[in-house]
């Protein structure tokens, strides 16, 4: 039997399981909750919401609390959880759909800093095809990041050339460009 | 004591039972002793020397009584507990025995006393003894006295052997046991030893050392305790007979004390009632048990 | 004078290492009554017991100690010997210097002196053994069934398949129990009906069953291979012969607002009445609390209603009808009385038990337990299948499953888990998603069981793809507003408080034994545990053995158990009765109590002591034939040989076999200084 | 050197007498020998059926002939292979206990214990404890000298020809 298409409430907004369950193709109701995933996971000590409390929260539709959450922000996408999972979850892609969801900005937004750093990160791609620290040091400055943290160690690393002042930008930029045009249609349709 | 006599002649004159076994007023106190005419009801007493437990004569061990036919039986409210002792253990069917309850307040401890009845005199048992009548009796006479409340000397001793260090009352039961003279009279007038052959008495194997000597003294009284647990009636009639005033007593009530906290238990007068040793509750405290 | 011979085993390495076995046998030379003692290495092996077996018949033995290993392993080795040279085998004993002595020390000398001494204390024993022969006792071949659900069924129709008459008892008008009530099965969601009452009809037609609905045990006295059991048939007031289960009478009868025990009090029935539609027998049965001629006949009034009677073209209601008493013999016995739910309702002091006022049971009408849900889900229920709540017959939108009510709670319910409410839940909310297509099942647990065939992917399935939602925590307290119950909980994942509502909820309550059970076991003289249930010989090796000979159990009122372990447990039975039913006679060993009548006083402290009631009682007659005593009489057939009487009897007038005072006095002796 | 008596080099070593049932403690005995538990060698099995066998007079009759301690184990509450008879041991034995306690007796000689199929561990724990206990407690020479001479145990002098003796005939 495949995946049954439950919607039991039809007045209400879609329940968050069924958005993420057509975002990705998983079914949240599969995890047990065993905590492999966390066991497993290399941020589990600096968050407050691990991989499987985060997978608990979708099947519980409880979209008020990942939006306080850090957890999905801090996650590396390492993919350990999903590796370890004994029944398939995939909560990596679970937190992608998640941090897509919330991204968009109508169900809450993530936190400034983070959300700086993600675009700043994104623009230095799409502008140079390749990470030019710099720029993207002063775009997560001035787009909401600390302002002044790591500052005293910006000479040093100046000195010793690890920090090139001018871009570099890849070969193929016609290539990246199309990319970016592709999700952004991909994304614009509903 | 008239409604005693009275009720005495009218059961033997209406053939109701053969005999009444009673007290009446011997050489040396009360004694007891078996009625067989309307008229011999006259002799008939009960007053605060009627000590002895009659129940013992109902035991199928003393045939005397059976032979006489049906027999009426005077019953202290403590002695009613040895006869539902009896009958709760198939020795005498209650059909077979018309019981004569007569009100009590209390014995002293020796028939032949001259003493009246006080706080000074009454015997051990009956302190704190809340029985007024024999609840198992066909007919209840008398009038009784209130009673006794002061503290038992069996109790304070009991106590006083409780806080001595354990050589302490090894050395008081050896001193206690050593004259035992292994007579067995606390056997035989114990209305719940009833067996024809007694545990002492075998020889294959010899459990209990028949010569009195310590050890084998030992194993009886130790024997005799076991076998009254949950059963004994506190009449105390051992110690009363015993030739060496050995305190068979204490032991008895020791265990009645042991059986009444471990297990709820006081020796009924009621022939229902089951004893506490041959039942069991499956949360029976075990705090020895490793 | 006893002639003993001791041979003293090596068993290769393993006693030899640690113990000097030649210095043992030398040591034993001494011993008064021992003529003969050697070592050997193997004494177990095909010499060795021959050394045994010519020992006795060239030396005259007269009695046999293998000082070896533990004789719960060899004992049966040697006394195979012992007899096999003509000596009783009983006067065949071991010694145990294997694993109580040289496997558990290494001190050679200690081990040495501890395995002379164990031999000594054995030696004495054997000095007092006595030949003793092995019971035979006659087998009547026929069993008696005791519950008619399918337990009862499955082994009521093994047994008789197996070629034996079964008599099989049911107390309620109809058999096929708890599982007739039920739905579909978990986990394969087969109707429920559809697999049982094939077996139900077979059960009837059977030609070496008989049936006695409506019937209950009475007495049960005897033993194992020869019970006689007095089994109570029940007034129907109806006449079984006459009867052809038409059903016209009860379409006549007026008194019609009573509650269907079969639907669980959710449906109604007449006071005649049968009570569901596959009944077996098809017979109706006059209740009398409730039929109004026998309300008038207990208020003193003459009969008015009889309009049954005037309906029944068979002349079959018989309102004089009594209950007869019959009585049957058999040779083995099942019991299957199944359960009960853990009623929340005001029955429960009786059974010491607090209840749950804090669900709302019996005052929120919404509120029910799994069998009622059972009933709403199953096609010939009271709602012909529809899951509609009891207030006001809407559907639930919003159905809650509470897991673990009165189970696991030692407080206020039992301790232990009542196995089946995992998967029944589970069932539940997957034929309420079938049912109600746009209704959320929520289920409050504690864990999930699911431990079976199947059933693992059986409660996965309804929740993954199925859509029930699960929460991991107990529910605090349910109350009413309106029409919704609001239910308080706690989220032990998430670690919050949970308020939600619901439409209906359904309380998983614990499985318990049927009442009446302790009166049941107390007349078959089994024993059974704290909450009732019967107990088993051994809980591993000896499942469906109670600890009385020739009694079996079989079903939920030994455990929680589900269909499929019902089933394996009756055949498991069935399996025992027929292997005890293989012979006409059958063999036991002599290890039991026999009273000495000269000495036995008739006090029966050994009868209120055995746990079998083998202890009977015996007249002992003069030579005109009046009773002058009555004493003990164990019965060697009942007896199981634990010995308590005889440490109760005051006077030693009962001695066990094999275990005598003799024995262990000499034992005792043998160790002294 | 005596067979009969437990070696002594360097000291008293009790000697313990067990009574055990059957089915639970000899079984769990049996376990700790096939799991090959050692532990201490002062301890002489006497097999029964069932703890409801055992009859207070085993014991008595163990102290007179020279035991230093006693252990009475069976099954534990409801695994009894005859039902009921560990729990007429158990009130029984209570009973007993306090009795041996009243008349003197240091019940630390007297070990009580449920030990099941399974427990050979228990079983090993449960004899090195009683073997430990006896130890510091010494000799039960008190009971031992329960002697027949009436003079001697009027006086309290054992003469040394009688001290563990068998009662004459």
């Amino acid at each position: 039997m495949g995946s049954h298409e439950h919607s039991h409430d039809h007045s209400g907004p879609e329940p968050l399981a069924a958005r993420v369950q057509r975002m990705t193709g998983l079914n949240p109701a599969c995890c047990y909750q065993c905590g492999k995933c966390s066991a497993g996971c290399p941020m589990a000590a600096e968050t407050t919401l691990r991989p499987h409390d985060v997978m608990r929260l979708v099947a519980r539709n409880r979209l008020d609390k990942l939006a306080d959450a850090d957890g999905l922000w801090l996650c590396l996408t390492c993919e350990t959880c999903t590796s370890r999972c004994p029944n398939g979850c995939d909560p990596a892609r679970t937190m992608d759909a998640l941090r897509e969801i919330f991204a968009a900005g109508k169900d809450g937004k993530p936190p400034k800093a983070i959300s700086a750093f993600h675009k700043s990160f994104l623009n230095q791609v799409r502008n140079h095809g390749r990470l030019f620290e710099m720029g993207l040091i002063m775009s997560y400055k001035l787009g909401g990041g600390p302002m002044f943290a790591d500052v005293t160690t910006t000479p040093s690393v100046l000195a010793r050339g690890k920090l090139g002042l001018a871009p570099h930008n890849v070969k193929g930029m016609d290539e990246v460009r199309r990319i970016f045009a592709a999700c952004a249609e991909e994304e614009a349709q509903p | 004591m008239t409604e005693l006599r009275e009720l005495a002649r009218r059961l033997l004159s209406e053939g109701t039972v053969n005999a009444v076994l009673g007290w009446e007023e011997g050489p040396r106190g009360a004694r007891p002793a078996f009625v067989t005419t309307p008229e011999g009801a006259d002799t008939l007493i009960f007053d605060h020397r009627c000590v002895h437990n009659l129940a013992s004569y109902l035991s199928p061990r003393r045939p005397h009584l059976k032979r006489l036919g049906k027999v009426a039986m005077v019953l202290k409210p403590c002695d009613a507990r040895a006869v539902a002792g009896l009958i709760r253990e198939t020795q005498i069917p209650r059909d077979k025995v018309v019981l004569i309850g007569v009100r009590c307040g209390g014995v002293i401890t020796d028939p032949d006393s001259t003493a009246p009845l006080t706080e000074a005199t009454v015997a051990d048992r009956c302190r704190g003894c809340p029985d007024r009548e024999g609840h198992l009796a066909d007919h209840t006479v008398g009038t009784a006295g209130p009673g006794f409340a002061g503290p038992s000397k069996r109790a304070q001793k009991i106590e006083e052997l409780a806080a001595a260090p354990a050589e302490k009352r090894w050395a008081f039961w050896q001193s206690e046991l050593e004259k035992c003279v292994r007579c067995h009279a606390c056997r035989q007038v114990c209305p719940m030893c009833y067996c024809d052959r007694c545990l002492a008495d075998k020889t294959q194997p010899r459990w209990i050392e028949s010569s009195p000597h310590a050890r084998g003294n030992m194993a009886w009284h130790v024997a005799r305790a076991m076998h009254l647990a949950g059963r004994c009636v506190d009449c105390g009639e051992c110690e009363r007979v015993c030739p060496e005033g050995i305190p068979l007593g204490l032991i008895t009530r020791k265990i009645a004390q042991v059986v009444s906290e471990r297990y709820d238990f006081r020796p009924s007068d009621d022939p229902a009632v089951p004893a506490p040793v041959g039942t069991y509750r499956m949360d029976d405290p075990q705090e020895f048990i490793l | 004078m006893a002639r003993i011979g001791v041979f003293v085993c090596h068993c290769g390495e393993n006693i030899g290492r640690t113990v000097d076995c030649h210095g043992v046998a030398e040591a034993c030379k001494d011993v008064p009554g021992v003529v003969h003692s050697v070592d050997y290495k193997y004494m177990c092996s095909d010499p060795g017991q021959q050394m045994v077996k010519n020992a006795i018949a060239e030396k005259g033995l007269t009695g046999v100690v293998v000082a070896a290993c533990s004789p719960h392993m060899h004992e049966k080795t040697f006394r195979r010997a012992t007899a096999g040279a003509g000596l009783n085998p009983f006067l065949c004993e071991m010694a145990n210097v294997r694993e109580h002595c040289s496997w558990i020390h290494e001190d050679r000398e200690k081990a040495t002196v501890k395995a002379v001494d164990i031999t000594k204390t054995i030696i004495e024993k054997v000095k007092r053994n006595v030949p003793l022969n092995t019971i035979r006792i006659p087998v009547t071949r026929r069993a008696l069934v005791i519950g008619g659900g399918i337990a009862g069924i499955q082994a009521a129709l093994d047994i008789a398949d197996g070629g034996r008459e079964v008599i099989l008892v049911e107390k309620g008008p109809s058999i096929g129990g708890h599982m007739s009530q039920l739905s579909e099965t978990f986990p394969t969601l087969d109707c429920s009906q559809c697999i049982l009452t094939p077996r139900m009809v077979e059960v009837y037609q059977h030609p070496r069953i008989k049936l006695y609905a409506y019937s209950e045990v009475e007495s049960v006295e005897g033993y194992i291979g020869n019970f006689k059991v007095t089994v109570r048939r029940k007034a129907r007031s109806v006449d079984e012969d006459k009867c052809n289960g038409c059903g016209a009478c009860t379409q006549v009868c007026p008194n019609k607002k009573i509650p269907s025990e079969f639907d669980c009090g959710l449906g109604k029935r007449t006071a005649i009445y049968v009570p569901f539609p596959q009944a077996v027998p098809n017979l109706p049965t006059v209740d009398r609390n409730k039929c109004l001629l026998f309300m008038n006949r207990a208020k003193g009034r003459p009969d008015t209603c009889k309009k049954c009677a005037d309906a029944c073209a068979k002349g079959a209601i018989d309102f004089d009808q009594q209950d007869r008493l019959v009585t049957e013999d058999v040779g083995a016995i099942v019991v299957a009385t199944g359960y009960q739910l853990y009623t929340i309702g005001k029955d429960q002091p009786k059974d010491n038990l607090k209840g749950y006022g804090e669900y709302g049971y019996g005052t929120i009408p919404d509120v029910i337990d799994g069998l009622q849900f059972e009933r709403l889900a199953s096609a010939s229920g009271p709602t012909s299948g529809k899951i509609l709540r009891p207030s006001d017959g809407k559907e639930p939108k919003r159905i809650v499953f509470l897991q673990c009510i009165g189970s696991r709670d030692p407080q206020k319910g039992m301790e232990y888990c009542s196995k089946i409410c995992c998967m029944y839940v589970a069932k539940h909310t997957m034929l309420y998603h079938h049912k109600v297509h746009d209704g959320q099942a929520t289920v409050f647990y504690m864990d999930i069981r699911a431990a079976g065939k199947g059933y693992e992917e059986f409660s996965r399935r309804a929740i993954e793809e199925e859509g029930a939602q699960y929460i991991r925590g107990r529910v605090s307290r349910m109350w009413r507003e309106g029409d919704v119950i609001k239910i308080l909980g706690f989220d032990t994942l998430e670690g919050e408080p949970i308020e939600m509502d619901a439409d209906m909820v359904v309380l998983a309550t614990a499985m318990r034994p049927q009442p009446g059970i302790d009166a049941l076991a107390q007349k078959l003289s089994v024993s059974y545990d704290q909450h009732g249930f019967i107990n088993e010989a051994h809980p591993k090796l000896r499942p469906v053995e109670t600890n009385t000979a020739g009694i079996f159990v079989a079903g939920a009122c030994q455990a929680p158990r589900d269909i499929p372990d019902a089933v394996a447990m009756a055949s498991a039975t069935a399996s025992k009765v027929l292997g005890l039913f293989a012979n006409e006679m059958l063999e036991r060993e002599p290890t039991v109590a026999c009273v000495n009548e000269a000495n036995c006083a008739g006090c029966f402290h050994c009868e209120r002591v055995c746990a079998y009631g083998a202890v009977e009682h015996k007249d002992i007659k003069d030579r005109a034939g009046n009773v002058v005593r009555v004493i003990a009489y164990v019965n060697p057939g009942v007896c199981q040989g634990c010995g308590t009487c005889q440490a109760t009897c005051p006077s030693k007038s009962v001695e066990l076999q094999g275990f005598t005072d003799e024995q262990i006095w000499g034992e005792i002796q043998a160790l002294g200084v | 050197m005596d067979a009969t008596t437990p070696a002594v080099a360097g000291g008293f070593e009790p000697r313990i007498t067990a009574f055990v049932c059957n089915w639970c403690t000899y079984t769990g005995a049996d376990l700790a020998g096939t799991s090959r538990l050692q532990m201490a060698s002062n301890v002489r099995i006497i097999r029964l059926p069932c703890t409801g066998r055992i009859d207070p007079m085993f014991i008595t009759k163990a102290f007179e002939r020279g035991a230093d301690g006693i252990i009475v184990s069976g099954c534990h509450p409801a695994d009894c292979h005859y039902n009921a008879g560990n729990y007429h041991a158990r009130r029984r034995f209570a009973i007993f206990r306090e009795l041996m306690d009243f008349l003197g007796v240091d019940t630390g000689r007297i070990t009580f214990s449920w030990v099941s199929a399974s427990e050979g561990g228990k079983w090993r724990d449960v004899v090195n404890d009683a073997v430990t206990r006896v130890r510091a407690l010494g000799p039960f020479t008190d009971y031992r000298k329960l002697v027949v001479d009436p003079v001697a145990t009027a006086t309290g002098v054992v003469p040394p020809e009688h001290v563990g003796k068998e009662v004459p005939a």
